[in-house]
Parts: structure tokens; sequence; C-alpha cells
């Protein structure tokens, strides 16, 4: 009798796979791109059953939803959407089926080696708790063990958002108006889930103290909040000042510098945490990440799409 | 035990509505009434695993959490039923000639 | 087969898959599809390298892998913003087509969406449906 | 109980497996999307079963989050078609 437990399990893994080999292989982009939506849900399941609800969490907001919508959104303007997609030369498909397979060969050997059961760092994890400032594993792990880590993550996302907004900067076509045409039931749904989101991520940021949530999962699900709003023709981040949406954006490196800063003035080690305040810290610190989380999905998306002039009327 | 069955029962009928919903976007004919078949019979079949569910919660915490994953759910749903189908229904209705 | 050889054998497939379209693929968006699908495989592998103990799976990897889907989508962000301004820029440059006729269509941008839609006989947008 | 809510979740998992016939087939673009959210749905429901299954509270959270997002998906598809429409005819 097969365990209920490896039907799920290979049942998730049998589902990727499929998805996976749709949404590379489908010669219609956009039907790809359903798939690829498809395949973030069913990441967040195989999170969900590996037992890491952190990412189950970062996945259904990341992977399920705005990889998605952002695919969508450049599917829109880019021309390479079918027909004109041109198929790789037979040579080129096989080199990269060699390539792949020997890959995929070699990893396979090299998981064979790897000991079933291992001890890995759980249980240090598990005595080094008490002595952070939080109750949570993987949030100890990101802003108090690794914090450096979190620092550096933060830092690639400001580059991110530098790298779109300053292409946006020196775009000199018409831009198309980003929301939707003013749609009653849209606005009137986008009225009731603001409000949630915004409950809701406040919660995560809270959760991640103790228990899976935290700063990145709470930033990213404030930042599809702000989208939609934006969707619904509530500007909220696109009318920010520009001075002030850059102060904001760089919130998250600006709270790790500070921080290392002060204490390595202070003779401590870098980021280093002191024992006393060292909640009041971290609390801080996900505030600050989160918010620039936030804005940077926001500028992400809406940002390859703002328009330089203010509103001009829809044809 | 009362309640058990009763939510055994629920979440059954909910397991379903989600089968028959995708019984109807496989056979149904035509975009519309796959909208119909999809939206109508998943947004009962959650409710009705989600008041299984309910039936099971130990605490109002739980209730409470349930009932906003309902809530949102079929909000969601419905207003994506109404976009869709306003969507298609204006294609529908443009001149054909570059088709 | 435990949970953990089935997911991380399931990352080293998808990795693989994700590999060969890379290499193969001239088109940017499928590209970005693919690199996402390789970074999903090798968190999906590391992942499932903390789910070997008996008491409750390791935090250090799902921090890293935490980050590392943040970061995947500011990369993506990064890289189709790269794209669409690469497309922009032909667009006006060529002042409508482009060698290679990957890039159709002059300053209005749904006009190049449109040509090459209408080039390629498939049922985008359902026209196959009426 | 909870081996009967994990083989429910499993039947839904089964149902969006099935769904994925329709996403591939289309025809139209609405029924490709909408394979997308009906997953979305399916996906709620099998997680709080989980959630109830397993006695973890957080599935909840990630149900919530994945019903939210559904919403957005959504309705970027919609402008995205709608704008192209506005550009076809604007043109």
């Amino acid at each position: 009798m097969i365990g209920l437990e490896v039907v799920f399990d290979v049942s998730v893994a049998v589902l990727l796979v499929v998805l996976a080999l749709e949404s590379l292989y489908t010669p219609n982009l956009f039907t790809s791109i359903a798939f690829f939506i498809a395949f973030g849900l069913v990441m967040a399941l195989a999170w969900v059953r590996l037992q890491a609800p952190d990412l189950a969490l970062a996945e259904a907001a990341v992977g399920a939803g705005l990889t998605g919508v952002l695919l969508l959104d450049a599917a829109r303007e880019i021309a390479a959407v079918r027909g004109v997609e041109r198929t790789p030369r037979s040579m080129v498909r096989l080199t990269s089926l060699l390539v792949a397979a020997g890959v995929g060969v070699a990893l396979v050997a090299a998981l064979l080696e790897v000991p079933p059961r291992a001890a890995g760092l759980a249980e240090a994890v598990r005595e080094a708790l008490p002595l952070t400032a939080v109750e949570h594993g993987v949030t100890s792990v990101l802003l108090d063990f690794r914090a450096l880590d979190t620092f550096f993550e933060t830092a690639v996302l400001l580059l991110a958002v530098i790298t779109v907004l300053v292409l946006q900067a020196h775009q000199h076509v018409r831009i198309i108006p980003w929301e939707l045409s003013a749609s009653p039931v849209l606005s009137g749904l986008v009225g009731l889930l603001a409000p949630v989101v915004l409950v809701f991520s406040g919660y995560l940021l809270w959760a991640g103290t103790h228990a899976p949530g935290g700063a990145f999962q709470a930033g990213v699900l404030l930042g599809a909040g702000g989208i939609l709003l934006e969707l619904a023709g509530v500007h909220t981040v696109s009318r920010l000042p520009r001075r002030a949406l850059r102060w904001l954006l760089s919130l998250g490196v600006a709270g790790f510098a500070l921080l290392s800063g002060t204490l390595l003035l202070a003779g401590r080690g870098l980021l280093e945490l002191p024992g006393a305040g060292a909640r009041t810290i971290v609390i801080a610190l996900e505030i600050a990440i989160a918010v620039s989380v936030a804005l940077t999905v926001v500028s992400l998306v809406v940002g390859s799409n703002l328009r330089l002039e203010p509103p001009e009327q829809e044809p | 035990m009362v309640l058990d069955g009763l939510s055994l029962l629920a979440v059954t009928a909910g397991v379903l509505f989600f089968v028959s919903g995708t019984l109807g976007i496989l056979r149904f004919p035509d975009v519309f009434s796959r909208l119909h078949a999809l939206t109508k019979a998943d947004g009962l079949g959650l409710g009705l695993i989600v008041l299984g569910l309910a039936l099971q919660a130990t605490s109002l915490a739980v209730i409470g959490k349930l009932a906003l994953v309902w809530i949102v759910a079929a909000l969601s749903g419905s207003t994506a039923c109404y976009l869709m189908a306003h969507f298609e229904l204006e294609r529908a209705q443009e001149p054909h000639d570059r088709a | 087969m435990d949970t953990f050889l089935t997911f991380a054998l399931t990352g080293v497939v998808l990795f693989s898959l994700g590999l060969q379209e890379v290499l193969a693929r001239p088109g940017v968006l499928r590209m970005l599809i693919a690199v996402n699908v390789m970074g999903s495989g090798t968190l999906l592998f590391f992942v499932s390298l903390a789910h070997r103990h008996a008491d409750g799976p390791d935090p250090v990897p799902h921090a890293l892998a935490l980050t590392g889907i943040v970061v995947t989508l500011a990369a993506t962000a990064a890289g189709l913003a790269l794209a669409r301004g690469l497309h922009r820029l032909r667009a006006e440059g060529s002042g409508g087509r482009v060698e290679g006729g990957r890039v159709e269509g002059g300053r209005s941008q749904g006009a190049g969406y449109e040509r090459g839609r209408s080039e390629s006989g498939r049922d985008e947008q359902g026209r196959a449906d009426r | 109980m909870s081996t009967f809510l994990v083989v429910s979740a499993l039947v839904l998992l089964a149902t969006i497996g099935a769904g994925l016939v329709r996403v591939s087939r289309g025809p139209t673009a609405a029924d490709r999307m909408l394979c997308a959210q009906l997953f979305g749905t399916t996906g709620v429901a099998a997680l709080l079963l989980l959630a109830e299954a397993y006695d973890r509270p957080p599935l909840r959270d990630v149900a919530l989050i994945f019903a939210i997002l559904a919403a957005l998906v959504l309705t970027v598809f919609v402008k995205h078609a709608a704008i192209h429409r506005h550009s076809r005819d604007g043109a």
C-alpha cells in the first residue's frame, strides 16, 4: 500500500513537470504565460509539501501572481508574441538538448551521493533561537544570523528597480495608460480588497516574529495591493513625488546601512545586534524592508508603464 | 459526532462541485457557458468546503479567517467572471474582418 | 520515494528543461520564462535538501530560498524592462521594420503586436473560436 | 478525518490536472486565463483542506494570498486585452 503522502508528492511533482513542459514548449506565448502562472500555483503546493510555509506564502504572491503580471504586461508590448518568434535551428536544438541532458544526469548522479538523512543546521538554529530577537526560525536567519545576506538582497532589489526606472525615464515613445478604463465593478472590488490587503500584510509582518510570514511576504503582498489600486486608477505610488519615492525605495538598504554603521561605530561587529533592544531593531528593519519591497514591486510592474506626462485621455 | 458527519458531507459536496465545474469547462461548447460552469460551481464548492472546515474549527479566529478567505475568493471570482464575460462579449460584437 | 527524493528529482528535471530552453530559444520572453523555471528547479532541489530530518526542516535553506524568490522577481522585472527598452529603440530606429522580423510596427506600440498576430494564423485571443 | 481531507485535496489536484486540457486547447484567451483563475480557487480549497488535515494554520494565509493574487492576475489580463483592442480601434 503506497502511502497517501507519496501519492500527493508524486502528483504535485508530475503536475510541476507537465506545467513546465507546457509553458516552455507551447508555440503560443500567451498560453505559455497562462501555464507559467499555473506552474507558480503548483510550486506553492510543492513548498507546502516540503514544509516550507514561508516559501509558499512568497511563491503564492510572486510566482503565481506578480511574475505572471510582469510577463503579461511585457508580452503586450513586445512583438515577438507569436509567429515572429523563430524556431531554433536543429543544430542548436540538438546541442542544447545534449548539454541539458548531461547536466541533468550529472545532477542526478550528485543527488544519489547525497545522504538521505542529514543533520543540517536545523538543530543549530533551534538552539540559537532563544538568543535571537524573534521566535521564528526563518525570520531569525534572515534578520539575525544572516542579516548580511538580507542587506545585499535589498541592495539587489534597489538595483533592479533603478534599472527599470532609468529605462523608463529615457523612453520617448507614447506610453500606454496603464490603468483599466474605468470599470465600476473593478473599482468596487479594489475598494473592498484594498483594506483587506493592507490589514493582511500588516498581519503577515507581525506574524513573522513568531510564525511563517515576515517582511518579504508582507511587502510583496502590499505591493500587489498597490498594483490593484493603480489598475483601478487610484494613483498612489505613481503620484508620489519622485524624491519621496527614491527615499522610500531605498528605505531597506538605508536601514541596514545605518544600523551596520552605528554598530561598527559602537565597536561591535558588522550587524552584530546588541542584546537589549534587538527586537525593536529587528521589527524596525522589517517595517523598512516591507515598505521598500512593496514600493519596489509596484515600481517594477507599473514603472515600465508609467506615464511621463499628466494622464492623457483614452481614445 | 453529528458535527463530524455534517462536515464530512459538506466537504464531499464541495469537492463534487469542483469536479462538476471542471467537467463543465471541459465539456461545455462555448466560452460563456464555460465561464458560468466554472465560476458558479467553484464558488459554491469553495463555500461548502469552507463550511465543512468551519464546523471542525476549534477557535473563532480560524472561522474568521476561513470566512475571510471565502469572501475574498467569492469577490474576486465573481469580478473575474464579469470582466471576462464583458471582454468576450465586446470581442464577439466586433467586426470580424481581421479574424 | 520520500518527499525529499521526489522533489529533488523534480528540481533536477525542471532545471534541465529550463536550461535546454535557455540555450535553444531566441525569444527574450521565452528565455525569461525558462530562467524562471530553472530558478524554481534550483530552489526546489535546495529546499528538498533541507527536508532530510526526522524532526522538522532546516530553516536556513528556507531563508535563502525566500531571498531567491524575491531576487528572481526583481531580475525578471529588470530583464523584461531591458527587453521592452530594446524593442522600443528598434521600433523607433527602424521606423517600423527591423531585419529578422523580430520587431514590427512603428511608434505605436499596439501595431507591432497586432501585425505579429495577423501574420501567424494561430488562435491567439481565440480567433478559432468563431 | 484527516485522511479524508487529504484525499479530498488530492481529488482537487486531479481536477487541476484535468483543467490543464482546457488551458492548452483554448480556444479563446479567456478560456486559458480563466483556467489559471480556476486553479486559484481550487488551490485555495486544497490549501484550506491541507491546513486542517495537517494542522498548519499558516496554510490558510497562503490560501488568502492565492485568492487576492488571482484577482490581480485576471485584472491585468483583462486590461491587457482591453488596451490591445483600444490600440487597434484607435489606429
